[in-house]
């Protein structure tokens, strides 16, 4: 359906192959602001490029959610929702699975999950102005409901947790064809609620189905925060009573999240089950460009958490242990920069979807039907 | 009299409501200190407490059955669902409990709630922020499912759904909410359920429609009367049970109807309404009865073209009237 | 050639679809060792293993949302659930996921899976044991909807559900189960959907119906040929997207259209086919369009009486067809 | 609705208040078949006369349950879901809250429940028979389908876990109203499964709602067993995913049962919260007339668990304790051979419901809506 020529989309990211990796050490937990002997990330079997490659990505998606809230507010886009707080848990896991070969159900947050998985900014930016060659949906969804069939990024709604059972269901098929491919489930606290999260995990728990199951605590849903959302001490705890492990990582901490998503994967490809990884962090935005937080939450919260966001912090980290000069860092961000420019200036000249297409693919037509095995 | 938008004309009912009836008391996703999504209850938090004004965890299954519960304990809920396209999750506990618990129980209990549920579209709310439900509910015996096309009617309704002894799906066009503006009295006043109401007098054609819709009728009844042709048109109000009585009188009067609504064509509620009038009315009718309607397509797509291509409006209301009145 | 129960078609193509292609499964309640509560996967489990014949948990949501998930990842899921009164809770991920895949991803993903429903009363099944869903199926686009009145288009209806690209619901009549028998071909064979039948030819009267409905007004047809009223009885098979084609044709020829389902009256199937006829067929009609169904009442109840005073029979649907020949 | 007078309905159980009883010492949890020096019932507080009116209880319950079949195989009613194996629990739960004052949300297997609640054996054979004046639902709703309002038995339909977003409206509105009533409803481990299980749990959790969640664990939902269902250890285990005590007790044991929803129904009338109990049992019959239970499960486990039901393990202990005679046993079962005969002859002879009724009651009438304030 997209009438933009692959190169014209931009440099794809190759899917990259882990397998050969150490696995991560069981002790490790530790955060990137402690300092510790050996670095973490090597540690964990990250090279140089690696890391770079994660901050690239980490401050793509942050300056592409920048300028899409810029063009909402110009006007030239009715709606933005942000990854902004998210990008270290988005990208850590993204570095710890298989590009190409495991499926992934973002929610719509997960724009560093996508651009990490390939998506390029120019592609971003088509959907952000609903275009018609839009790979997520062709302008008919919403900006953030992502779907992308090459990268197994798998098509998304609004309503929360619908995508649970989907996943489960992917992954109950990789068990029935022997497959060892692993599937990513995204979602918020506030979709733990949901009766569909709950018959999800229950099911991937008696299948020992090959899923990992990714809550990005961001301490609020809309407005309702935590301790009004989840009963209990936390969204981890549950994982036990599925007969599932549950582990709390710290959400600004890309390392710590790509160790955690290591081992969760590894359990899942071995076939001993799924895995719950209850990411913390805080949505540095409100909620979409619908919403005004100033009516549930002080600007001084807000600072405060400015203050621990996963940028920074990671930058930090990578200066602090030579992985990365002051210049190089630099060289990425302009990078960047001219690649968010352009994507946003091509993507805006790019067609609408035409009218008459309203009434396209509810159906397979005769000859899709025709041809189906 | 001041005027009010159908947003505020909402928001005074509910208020009047819950100072009225302290069992009166409002849950869902939201619905406290931030207002709700639209600002439907905006400041009621800060005056009537947290407790009274529940901001309920993200489930709306439970939402809607613990409303059920309340109700069947003395209390008068009115849950919010964030958009009627969030209301599916519910629908086991709406159509199988909340509906049919007085049937099932021989009148010994019964539900008095209310789910308000803002539908509708033309807002780029895209297929999940701007379907129509109406026809899902309004098939369900035991429910009553209500939409106002105007200030006036959107409080006197909820006020009258507030206090009825059955469950109300009270449907609130998001289009509307702050276009539609109208008188609303100072004092109190409820509009009874289950009555249709005539929006415009005409002789010539019945228009039925009700919502957003009813206003994009009128609209093409005003061009229609430049060309002699006086097209009256229904205002249906409640969804049901359906005010047969109104519309059939009116398609006898006028020989010909055209039924607008927005949700998609096949199995909405138009064509409950054109089977009543082929059932009752069929001796008096010089015309096929028109439906204009979205498309049957899953809902309506984000990009404007396409958004624009699904809604009904004044134009594509005023051909089909005019096709009709040339039959 | 044998005269097999609907039961014994239904198992049948499920059976052989199985053997066919090694990606069908099956998912549901019970449908393991115990075979289905109704014993349609009677032998499954052993035939094919545990995991393609899965019990899951009693979970109708996930059920049906884990079937659209293995039917993306390259699975032919045929789910059950095991009364069509409890795919309530799975209406969020039939309706809103499964209906909308195709559309909302553009045509990259699709859905090819079935959703196995017994439904429809007469049985003892009272409130929640006896409900007709067609209606609220059959209005929501990206839906097949198919009901099939005997064993013949059961197997070959089921398995072109099977192997189609998009989601359909099966509606199987609990009644006609072991009620219903026919002859059934030996070889594979499929019915196509979207394709009306005609059942029995005339020309004074069209009945449209589907399902059991469909034998009672065969019977009522059988009654008014006595007394020289030929009714042509159309079967819908189809509900969803419905054959709009076969039934103008047939109205056409007759001029006289009644409608019968199970299902509650207001906003029931009948609603669609009525006003498609009315909207179609009305310069050819002599008559108003019948509807005789269930009464607007939550559901059946299980003492026979009332049971019996719901369900349309022959003799109900014959008084509305003297009543229509004589106008 | 009913046209049957309260003295032909049998005599009814008053309400007993229990509140003065001293409360179950934290320490208990031991089972009748283990001896100790001061018998448990003492511990708990519990009179002979109490004990005996518990044993009546699930001895009628029983009887009642037998006769069901009976009639259902003689082709007089064509429906019996059964409480068989489930009596300790229901019986157990139901002298441990206030009758009259507490409200209950029962499932299809609870009949021991709602006859100890006060349904009298010729009300249970009306419901059974589907008559008019069937005090559940006037023959609307298939057998075990309970409600009876004036003992606050709220009305059930058949899709399972239902019950429970009600349960947790109900005991909302208590909190509202800073009433001290508790609420129990009960479900089978199936019903666990369930979004709606999941969605009432975590409400109630959030805002220590008065609810005792009541699990009768039977290890099957109709033909699937406990590990096709339930992933994780137990039920019980994820009581404290939703901050609320899971407690797991015999089933078998009244006096366990007993004591561990007393403990619940104090923690819930002091402001404490819900509790979820799994009381664990065995199906002992088919799981309804309809079920053929040998398509799932051998003979040899059916005995092996009727051995241990319920019944004959009380009855051991009143002997044993020294609480009835050989006599007093004989004559309570007497006693109950006569009110279900009673029952059974008088309940067959009345009116069926009229068929033109088949339309009432949809919506209020005019004049119901009048009269509603
Ligand atoms: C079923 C459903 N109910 C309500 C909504 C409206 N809504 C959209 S996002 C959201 C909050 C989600 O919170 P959370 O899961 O924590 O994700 P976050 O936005 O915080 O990342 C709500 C209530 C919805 N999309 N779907
Ligand atoms: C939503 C729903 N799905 C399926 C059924 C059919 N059904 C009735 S009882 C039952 C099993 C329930 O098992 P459990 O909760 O363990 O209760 P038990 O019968 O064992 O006491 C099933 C599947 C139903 N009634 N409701
Ligand atoms: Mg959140
Ligand atoms: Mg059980």
């Amino acid at each position: 359906m997209a009438t933009t020529t692959k190169s014209e989309l931009g440099s794809k990211v190759e899917p990259t192959n882990r397998k050969g990796r150490a696995s991560a050490p069981k002790n490790g937990r530790q955060s990137l602001s402690t300092q510790s002997p050996t670095p973490k990330h090597q540690e964990l079997g990250l090279s140089k490029e690696d890391l770079l490659e994660m901050y690239y990505y980490m401050l793509l998606a942050r300056s592409l959610d920048e300028r899409m809230w810029l063009l909402n507010r110009q006007g030239k886009a009715p709606f933005v929702i942000s990854c902004q707080g998210h990008e270290a848990i988005q990208v850590g896991v993204v570095f710890a699975l298989e590009r190409g070969k495991d499926w992934f159900l973002p929610y719509y947050r997960d724009l560093a999950m996508v651009v990490t998985l390939g998506m390029t900014p120019r592609e971003v930016m088509l959907q952000h102005f609903a275009k018609k060659a839009d790979p997520d949906s062709g302008g008919r969804q919403m900006p953030g409901h992502y779907g992308y069939k090459r990268l197994k990024v798998v098509t998304g709604s609004s309503p929360v947790a619908t995508q649970l059972p989907h996943a489960t269901g992917i992954a109950l098929a990789s068990k029935m064809r022997n497959s060892d491919e692993v599937t990513v489930v995204s979602h918020g606290e506030g979709a733990t609620s949901k009766g569909d999260w709950h018959e999800s995990l229950n099911l991937a728990g008696i299948h020992k189905l090959p899923v990992l199951f990714l809550c990005q605590n961001n301490q609020y849903a809309i407005s309702v925060p935590v301790p009004q959302q989840v009963a209990g001490e936390s969204v981890a705890a549950r994982g036990q009573g599925y007969g599932m492990p549950g582990v709390e990582v710290d959400g600004t901490d890309v390392l710590a999240v790509y160790e955690a998503a290591k081992e969760a994967a590894e359990r899942a490809r071995k076939g001993e089950g799924p895995t719950l990884i209850e990411a913390k962090t805080y949505r540095l935005t409100a909620h979409s460009s619908d919403d005004n937080d100033r009516t549930y939450r002080t600007r001084d919260e807000v600072e405060l958490w400015r203050a621990k966001e996963p940028l920074p912090k990671f930058r930090q980290y990578l200066l602090d242990n030579g992985v990365a000069t002051e210049q190089e860092i630099a060289d990425i961000k302009k990078r960047i920069d001219a690649e968010v420019n352009d994507a946003t200036d091509w993507a805006e000249t790019q067609p609408d979807p035409d009218e008459a297409d309203t009434l396209k693919h509810v159906y397979a037509t005769p000859e899709e039907r025709a041809q189906w095995r | 009299m001041a005027v009010k938008t159908m947003i505020e004309a909402v928001r005074d009912g509910l208020r009047e409501e819950m100072e009225r009836d302290e069992r009166v008391f409002i849950l869902g996703e939201d619905v406290g200190p931030r207002g709700g999504v639209f600002g439907v209850t905006d400041g009621f938090s800060k005056q009537f407490g947290p407790l009274r004004v529940l901001d309920t965890p993200l489930a709306e299954s439970v939402i809607a059955g613990a409303s059920i519960g309340a109700a069947m304990n003395g209390m008068r809920p009115v849950a919010e669902m964030q958009f009627a396209d969030f209301s599916h999750p519910a629908m086991d506990q709406i159509m199988n409990e909340g509906a049919k618990i007085r049937y099932r129980s021989n009148n010994d209990f019964n539900v008095p709630m209310v789910i308000r549920m803002p539908y509708g579209g033309g807002i780029h709310g895209a297929l999940y922020h701007s379907q129509s439900v109406e026809a899902l509910y309004g098939h369900i015996p035991g429910l009553i499912v209500v939409i106002p096309s105007n200030p006036y009617d959107a409080k006197g309704l909820l006020k009258a759904a507030i206090r009825d002894p059955d469950p109300v799906i009270f449907l609130e066009h998001k289009g509307a909410y702050r276009l539609i503006k109208g008188e609303v009295p100072d004092e109190d006043y409820t509009v009874p359920l289950g009555k249709a109401a005539i929006a415009r007098e005409g002789s010539d054609m019945t228009a039925i429609a009700y919502g957003l819709m009813l206003h994009h009728c009128l609209k093409a009844a005003e061009e229609m009367a430049k060309e002699g042709v006086e097209v009256e048109v229904v205002d249906v109000r409640t969804i049901s049970p359906l005010d047969r009585e109104t519309i059939i009188e009116s398609v006898k009067k006028t020989g010909k109807a055209i039924v607008v609504h927005e949700d998609t064509r096949t199995g909405g509620w138009g064509a409950e309404i054109s089977a009543s009038i082929a059932e009752a009315a069929f001796p008096y009718l010089d015309g096929p009865i028109v439906r204009v309607t979205g498309p049957d397509i899953p809902a309506m797509p984000y990009n404007h073209n396409q958004e624009a291509y699904f809604m009904p409006n004044p134009d594509k209301i005023l051909k089909a009237m005019k096709d009709l009145a040339a039959y």
